[in-house]
């Protein structure tokens, strides 16, 4: 009500403008500047929309917060990237307006879109349990395993070699360790069970189960817990790292510690901040198994009611799906564009995938794509939490891998 | 003296009225949301009883919730309370010189907000890179994991608090030491008495009424200052070790959305409080001297 | 009244280890902000960086709308210092200079929100300003701050402590109450009010998690926000920028002590913020 | 205790008050300015049955008093005992929990302190430590709106008979105390109220000081005559400033009368003993067998006493330290235990045989004082007799007893 | 001004000093003592060319002072004058700026206050708020690790001496300002040191208490007879509590005597107005023709005197107000301004004719008192002359100056 007048000044000069919003999680140092700049782009394209970027600290949680409480207050933003692991959660308890929904209902003409320009593999990381379509693909990020060559050489290793499984990330981080002195390897250590995610599918482990038509803990497995068991001997043997992200990171860029398994995503900042050439190699595997490797990172959700600024916003998801838009966006982020033919495209990302190997190496990844787990229900997020709290029991060695993932599993159980 | 009801109420409605209505009726609000489970958003709020309060009180966490609240106050007692109140006395009682450059000094970290100490220290303390641990390999020691070890965590933060806290609540003390009158002092000194002895026997029971608000504000505000530095480094983590009574309440209600038990917690955390506020009045005003 | 001076130099020693405790992380920062990547990680001890670079500090300057952060703060912290100072003046007015039933107890229960933990009331409050659709406004983090318990005790106080006959003798000249509390009590205690009102402004200055949940737009945002966007969990962290930005965020509140240090002292010292 | 003496008289509001104690010169005065000032002559000051409790303990205790329009009244008496508070009373500061006060003709017990046109110097000046010495004194004419030319000149003309010209522009904590003390009266001066107020306004002062300022508080009173109550419990002071003084004891009016007559005459032993220092002797006496019996020995009063004193055999005997000499006829004898010298006089400890009494003996400087036991005699004619239960003065013998008893 | 007098004196530190001005009295006591505590009488205080000075302001000027063993000695002076500062200096709260301090024969200039063995009563009596009575009595000997039944018994007799007993278990602030006192000097008197100081410890008590009071400390000094240094700015303290008085002003020590003397025989014209209330009257006058001429009037003195008045021309000449009398072959002549009544005496105001200097005349109550214009005279016997430039007292004609020549 406050600002009605001034809106209405604005819409007076341009009639026809439609003003939407766009919700993202990306700082200053985390694309922030490629947001702007696509926002900018598309703004210039379109004169008949007007987009403003608003940015929402604390990554998808703190986005997640203040979602929940602009609806509370019946203002809604109408583009958002919701995290993968709040898609659950999203869909049951936000009122989003489905994307099949408005095609259907505002542009016909897009019949086809999602079923020409997407794998089905991907497509289904923004589909819920039950089945809905509740947003598009976005930023796609697999984990991959950086390391620092001069560590590498520094340890008698050869930084063309890199570790292709656990047991040989094992004996290197432990060769590194006693050469150099240098701390060996770290897992990421976020607010999500994303990299471990990775970890524990590779095994043949999974996080969730299906048993009679409900979900529950799936970890609480033998291949689960050697999975983490080896993450947890690294720690324990001293050449594995427990600590906050941003210590590990820093510690990474500053080369006082040899490898780093994350997210694609943090590619261009590591290029950028490192002193040294930062390379990257596959995720490592389990002796004789396949990766199944979650797919981080986000999707786009319309939220808007009014069919004007759903008609604008699903405008502006397009821009940002086209291929231009996502090569712009991988070269800020690191993300892998979740479409097909986007780096075969020379508008798109053709030329910056040839040059740049690590992001190569993590396009190769691609088909081993699996959705990242979502906990249901009202005590979803708790339940995450539950498993987060697992890793840090597990890696401070206060409980065996399966002592703590059974516990985890029987508590996670209780809540869902 | 005066007896003007409604102008001695004009004089206190702006006053009352804020804090009525933004800390008295969200208390009773607390005690209305918790007998029900809801999310924030959705439109029903579904009645529960007090299957919240059930679920908290048999949830493992809890116990290790008040250890770690118990744990933190310990630590800020002896930071800004215990240590500022042997500084303070030596600052106003044994120096001749300098205690004014003292006093400001050690003032200066409070003026920083907790958002900028807690990064500094998260730089700080960077167990790899971080400068303190080049300072602690120089002298051969391993720098422990400062924001992952279980109980080391709720510590360090205690000691960023204790950090920003320590000047302000070291000048209130000052002030209530250069307070004692100096024929007090003098009396004892000519008896011969040694510090320590001036010390306990003099000083700190002519002192003792500011010591106990000191010690009140540090552990009042001491619990509402935990929030920042665990929000922005740890999340309460690792596995809820530097979660405590106020930062349980938020993860409830802004992380988990689960407004329910988020306000049971809040009355739980309220009643501690009024646990606090009765032992304070019962047994430790008695203790005190007071002036007037 | 000491008579052996030179007695004392151990005290001195165990000061000045607590100054340079208090002082180091500090200096730290200073000198981070001024270095590049390459300079924290090699000299990361180093207080004086070799090259020092105002890079970090254009980079902000670049990059952040800045001075609508500060004047965000600035008009926050401001608006609440000054409600905050009023209402517990006129407050605390109330309580020393009329005489009505059940005085004290509802002063107890005014005192008695100081005590209460900022999470338990979060939510609700939360809830009734967005109700009020007051998110995103700096009206959302000053409306529940209008008043403070603590200053409503401290004001009272300082007024307790003007001698009675002050007061009296105004009365004797038909002075009404308001004429008595600006004329006479409010020169009086003068002191203490700038000092609370310094404690009240640098808190709110720095006041990190109220404005957290109640802005999330950017051109809302306060210094202290500004500065978590760099140590966003996934963007790594830029620690120069981020040490430039907590200088930035640091440097108001720390000027104004730095300037009237002698004058803050000398007012805790004497009126004591204190019970 | 608590007898009420010299002031439940009849009054007429209307017609000035004569109240019987007052000294002659008083009427004198008091004749001289009716002839301009009759109208004005309603600003007396009357306490009837006025009472004052905080809770449960009485402070001032059925409180009679009359005070005369453009009086000096002095309220004396031992620390606590009300007399702070029965001026608080006056100027309204504190309510009345019984009784009735008229000044002006009016009952005042409701009117508001700012309504009553008083004037108040307070113990410690109360004066507003952040003014100049300039706005402490113009403050309540402002709040008044007198205009400002008549402020300017009231406030010179004060400054200049107090003497502070020069000093306009000084904060009070610039000035010594003996200056904050004249910027007070000042202040208190150019309200013109027909009602003055001062309490223990010389406390803080030192003795050259004290000296100094009792002649100027007469000075002012002069000038224009207000009524003028005085509460000290310095007695050098009441006796050199008061026209009368009223001396109070644990709440209730003892004496109230000029200071010639409680010098000279004490209404009961309270007063003796309060009055004087040193204090007059208190002898205990029993008259038997025509004569009367001090310490053991016989003293034989005039005959003129023997009436009076046949009346009360149980008898205090009070004779002033300086109306005591050594004798060679002794009527009492004591042993000499030390010597006070107090510059132009000595103070002569003795301690009478028998009973072992004390008894204080003021004699000059020059005077040789012999050792051990010496005999004392005084004269019937300074003599006051109280009685031995309720302490009353018994009065003096053959006299209408008109001025001191009760 | 700045002028010490009577105090610069050899001495020898291992026999006991002999200090000319002392009465014979005190001597007597002295040699009645030294029989038994001959080794004690070290206890004295030695003050050599002291000086005190806080920042460039020199509070204590040159001082130069011998205090005897056992001696009751008062620091008199004006406010501000540095009394205080003397006697914190002794107690070593305040060190010296120069100068030596010797204390039983040593010097101390830099020895702890808590090893010099003092028990000090500080003005405001500094007791301890939170401990009772009884604890604030003993801390002190709990300290010194004196046994604890030695602890009972001394404090159980301090009590009675000072009537005490039944208050141990209260706390300060439950007692009167008297009580207060007292317990301040309990604890003191406790720790039976061998220096007794005592900051103006009367000063907040009312008239009727200090009296009380000062006879309590005298008896209290002679239970052990310590060295006793009572710092006051009341005379008559001064007068009946002190064996000698040191009187200072501005930091300087004026004249160092017996009270007697310090009364009849000021050292300079500061004694003189200082010392006597109403002080002594000072009148201007110059010698000249074999008269002396005051305020235009001849007056002839003696012959004897004429010599010595011959020597200073101009003059102080001083007589005090009770040693005027009214008088029909007057000396001065003078018209009476106001008089004051002060009980048992009345002082009269006159000023005197031609020069208008002031004149104050004491005279009994009951002397009738004529108005206008009267005539004053005095006795030779009991006149002061002082230098007309440097203040100083001219001494007595045809004896020898001994005792208040400076
Ligand atoms: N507000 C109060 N509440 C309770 N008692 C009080 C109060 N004010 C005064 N009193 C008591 O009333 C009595 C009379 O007090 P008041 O101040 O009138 O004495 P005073 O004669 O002025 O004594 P002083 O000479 O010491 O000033 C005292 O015993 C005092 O303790
Ligand atoms: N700490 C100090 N710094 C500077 N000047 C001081 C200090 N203490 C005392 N003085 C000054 O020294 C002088 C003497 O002070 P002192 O207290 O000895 O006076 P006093 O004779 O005891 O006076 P009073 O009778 O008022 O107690 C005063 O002028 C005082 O202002
Ligand atoms: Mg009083
Ligand atoms: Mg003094």
């Amino acid at each position: 009500a406050l600002g009605c007048g001034s809106s209405q000044n604005a819409s007076s000069k341009t009639p026809s403008k439609v003003m939407i919003e766009y919700w993202h999680v990306n700082a200053e140092s985390f694309g922030g500047p490629s947001v702007k700049q696509l926002v900018e782009q598309f703004n210039k394209e379109n004169p008949d929309i007007e987009v403003v970027e608003k940015y929402n600290p604390d990554m998808y949680k703190g986005l997640t917060q203040n979602l929940q409480a602009a609806m509370a207050s019946g203002k809604n933003p109408d583009v958002v990237q919701m995290g993968y692991s709040y898609l659950n959660y999203a869909g049951e308890n936000l009122k989003y307006a489905s994307i099949p929904d408005i095609i259907t209902k505002l542009s016909p003409e897009d019949n086809t879109y999602l079923k020409d320009n997407f794998l089905p593999n991907v497509l289904s990381l923004a589909t819920t349990d039950d089945g809905k379509q509740i947003g598009l693909p976005y930023s796609v990020s697999v984990p991959v395993l950086y390391y620092n060559p001069d560590v590498f050489k520094q340890a008698g290793l050869d930084p063309s070699q890199p570790p292709r499984t656990w047991q040989e990330v094992t004996q290197y981080a432990k060769t590194i360790k006693e050469k150099t002195g240098i701390m060996g390897f770290f897992m990421q250590e976020y607010a999500d069970n994303w990299a471990q995610q990775a970890l524990i599918e590779s095994n043949g482990g999974q996080i969730l189960a299906k048993k009679d038509g409900r979900t529950m803990a799936g970890f609480d497995t033998p291949e689960a817990s050697e999975a983490y068991q080896v993450l947890a001997d690294m720690v324990k043997n001293g050449h594995g790292l427990h600590a906050t992200n941003e210590e590990a990171f820093q510690a990474f860029l500053s080369g006082k510690l040899g490898m780093v398994c994350t997210t694609i995503g943090k590619r261009d900042n590591f290029e950028k901040s490192a002193k040294f050439t930062v390379m990257a190699t596959q995720f490592p595997s389990f002796e004789g198994k396949t990766r199944k490797l979650p797919a981080g990172g986000n999707l786009l959700m319309i939220f808007s009611q009014d069919p004007d600024k759903q008609k604008a916003a699903w405008r502006f998801v397009k821009f940002l799906e086209s291929p231009g838009a996502l090569a712009l966006w991988s070269k800020g982020t690191g993300y892998l564009p979740p479409r097909k033919g986007v780096t075969e495209d020379p508008q798109g990302l053709k030329d910056f995938a040839e040059q740049n190997k690590n992001m190569q190496v993590a396009m190769s990844q691609m088909p081993e794509v699996v959705k990242w787990a979502s906990f249901p229900g009202a005590n979803g997020l708790q339940a995450e939490q539950a498993l987060i709290d697992v890793r840090d029991i597990i890696l401070s060695g206060k409980q065996s891998a399966a002592d703590a993932l059974k516990q985890a599993a029987a508590k996670i159980n209780s809540l869902l | 003296m005066n007896r003007f009801t409604w102008q001695s109420a004009l004089f206190l409605a702006p006053a009352a009225i804020t804090l009525l209505l933004f800390a008295y009726w969200p208390l009773l609000q607390d005690v209305w949301l918790s007998f029900h489970s809801w999310n924030m958003v959705s439109p029903t709020m579904k009645f529960v009883g007090l299957q919240n309060y059930l679920q908290l009180l048999s949830s493992d966490e809890l116990i290790k919730i008040l250890l770690n609240t118990v744990l933190y106050i310990l630590v800020l007692v002896c930071v800004n309370f215990i240590f500022p109140y042997l500084l303070s006395f030596i600052i106003a009682h044994r120096l001749n010189r300098f205690s004014f450059f003292y006093r400001s000094a050690l003032f200066i970290p409070s003026t920083v907000s907790l958002a900028v100490a807690s990064i500094l220290f998260l730089w700080i303390l960077n167990p790899l890179a971080g400068p303190l641990n080049i300072i602690l390999s120089a002298i051969g020691l391993e720098s422990p994991r400062w924001f992952k070890e279980s109980g080391l965590v709720i510590i360090v933060i205690g000691l960023i608090i204790g950090w920003k806290v320590f000047g302000y609540n070291l000048i209130l003390l000052v002030a209530a030491m250069v307070d004692v009158p100096k024929e007090l002092i003098e009396a004892a000194r000519l008896e011969n008495v040694s510090n320590w002895q001036l010390f306990r026997r003099i000083i700190v029971p002519m002192t003792s009424s500011t010591a106990l608000y000191v010690f009140v504000i540090t552990v009042v505000f001491g619990l509402q200052y935990v929030l920042v530095p665990v929000n922005m480094l740890t999340q309460g983590g690792p596995d809820q070790g530097s979660s405590n009574l106020v930062y349980i309440v938020y993860q409830y209600g802004f992380v988990f959305f689960q407004t329910g038990k988020a306000s049971a917690f809040a009355i739980l955390t309220m009643l501690i409080y009024a646990l606090f506020l009765i032992v304070k009045t019962k047994v430790l005003d008695k203790k005190v001297h007071y002036e007037n | 009244m000491k008579i052996n001076s030179y007695r004392d130099w151990y005290w001195h020693i165990l000061l000045l280890l607590a100054v340079v405790i208090q002082l180091w992380p500090l200096l730290f920062m200073l000198s981070t902000s001024f270095k590049t990547m390459d300079q924290i990680f090699l000299s990361t001890l180093n207080p004086l960086p070799a090259k020092p670079v105002i890079d970090n500090y254009l980079y902000v300057l670049k990059n952040l709308p800045l001075v609508q952060y500060i004047v965000n703060t600035l008009l926050i912290a401001s608006s609440i210092t000054l409600a905050k100072i009023i209402t517990s003046i006129l407050a605390g007015f109330a309580f020393v200079y009329y005489e009505f039933s059940h005085k004290e107890k509802l002063f107890n229960t005014l005192l008695l929100t100081f005590f209460i933990p900022i999470t338990v009331v979060m939510m609700p409050n939360y809830l009734l300003i967005s109700k009020l659709g007051l998110l995103n406004t700096p009206w959302g983090v000053i409306l529940p701050q209008l008043a403070d318990g603590m200053g409503i005790f401290l004001m009272r106080q300082s007024m307790r402590n003007i001698p009675k006959p002050l007061l009296e003798a105004g009365r004797l000249e038909n002075a009404s109450p308001w004429v008595i509390l600006t004329r006479i009590i409010l020169p009086l205690i003068k002191p203490s009010v700038i000092a609370m009102g310094i404690v009240f402004f640098i808190n709110s200055w720095n006041d990190y998690f109220w404005p957290l949940l109640i802005l999330h737009d950017k051109p809302t945002y306060t210094l202290p926000l500004a500065l978590q966007m760099f140590i966003s969990a996934e963007g790594g962290s830029e620690w120069g920028i981020a040490m430039a930005v907590a200088m930035l965020t640091a440097l108001p509140p720390l000027l104004l002590y730095l300037t009237c240090q002698r004058f803050i002292m000398n007012t805790f010292m004497q009126s004591g913020v204190k019970g | 205790m608590g007898h009420c003496h010299g002031s439940r008289h009849a009054y007429c509001p209307t017609t000035p008050l004569i109240i019987p104690n007052l000294p002659t010169f008083y009427y004198e005065y008091l004749y001289a300015i009716w002839g301009e000032r009759i109208d004005e002559l309603m600003n007396g000051i009357i306490f009837e049955n006025v009472c004052k409790s905080y809770g449960e303990t009485a402070v001032v205790k059925d409180l009679n008093m009359a005070i005369q329009e453009g009086e000096r009244l002095i309220l004396l008496g031992p620390s606590g005992c009300g007399k702070t508070t029965t001026l608080r009373m006056v100027a309204g500061l504190e309510n009345i929990t019984a009784g009735t006060l008229k000044m002006g003709g009016q009952v005042v017990n409701t009117v508001e302190p700012g309504a009553r046109n008083i004037a108040m110097v307070f113990q410690n000046y109360a004066l507003y430590p952040h003014m100049t010495i300039w706005e402490n004194i113009t403050f309540g004419l402002f709040i008044q709106k007198i205009p400002i030319e008549e402020i300017k000149a009231r406030t010179k003309q004060a400054l200049e008979i107090l003497n502070l010209s020069g000093y306009e522009q000084r904060k009070p904590n610039e000035l010594s105390g003996g200056q904050k003390q004249r910027v007070a009266l000042c202040r208190s001066l150019v309200k013109q109220a027909p009602y003055f107020l001062l309490d223990e306004p010389l406390s803080n002062l030192d003795a050259q000081l004290r000296l100094q300022a009792r002649t100027e508080l007469v000075k002012i009173h002069n000038l224009y005559r207000p009524t003028f109550i005085y509460v000290t419990h310095d007695q050098v002071e009441a006796m050199t400033v008061g026209q009368r003084i009223a001396i109070m004891n644990q709440g209730a009016l003892q004496q109230l009368d000029t200071p010639d007559v409680i010098y000279q005459r004490p209404a009961n032993t309270f007063v003796a003993s309060f009055i004087g220092s040193p204090p007059m002797n208190l002898l205990q006496g029993a008259f038997r067998d025509g004569a009367l019996w001090i310490a053991g020995s016989r003293v034989n009063p005039p005959t003129k006493w023997h009436t009076l004193l046949a009346e009360h055999q149980e008898l205090w005997i009070g004779i002033r330290p300086e109306q005591c000499c050594l004798s060679d006829t002794p009527m009492l004898h004591g042993q000499i235990e030390f010597v006070e010298h107090l510059g132009s006089q000595r103070c002569i400890h003795l301690r009478l045989h028998q009973n072992g009494q004390r008894l204080l003996c003021m004699l000059p400087a020059d005077q040789p004082i012999p050792t051990g036991t010496v005999g004392v005699s005084f004269s019937w004619q300074h003599v006051n007799g109280f009685d031995g239960h309720v302490g009353k003065n018994i009065g003096l013998p053959n006299r209408i007893s008109h001025n001191y008893a009760c």
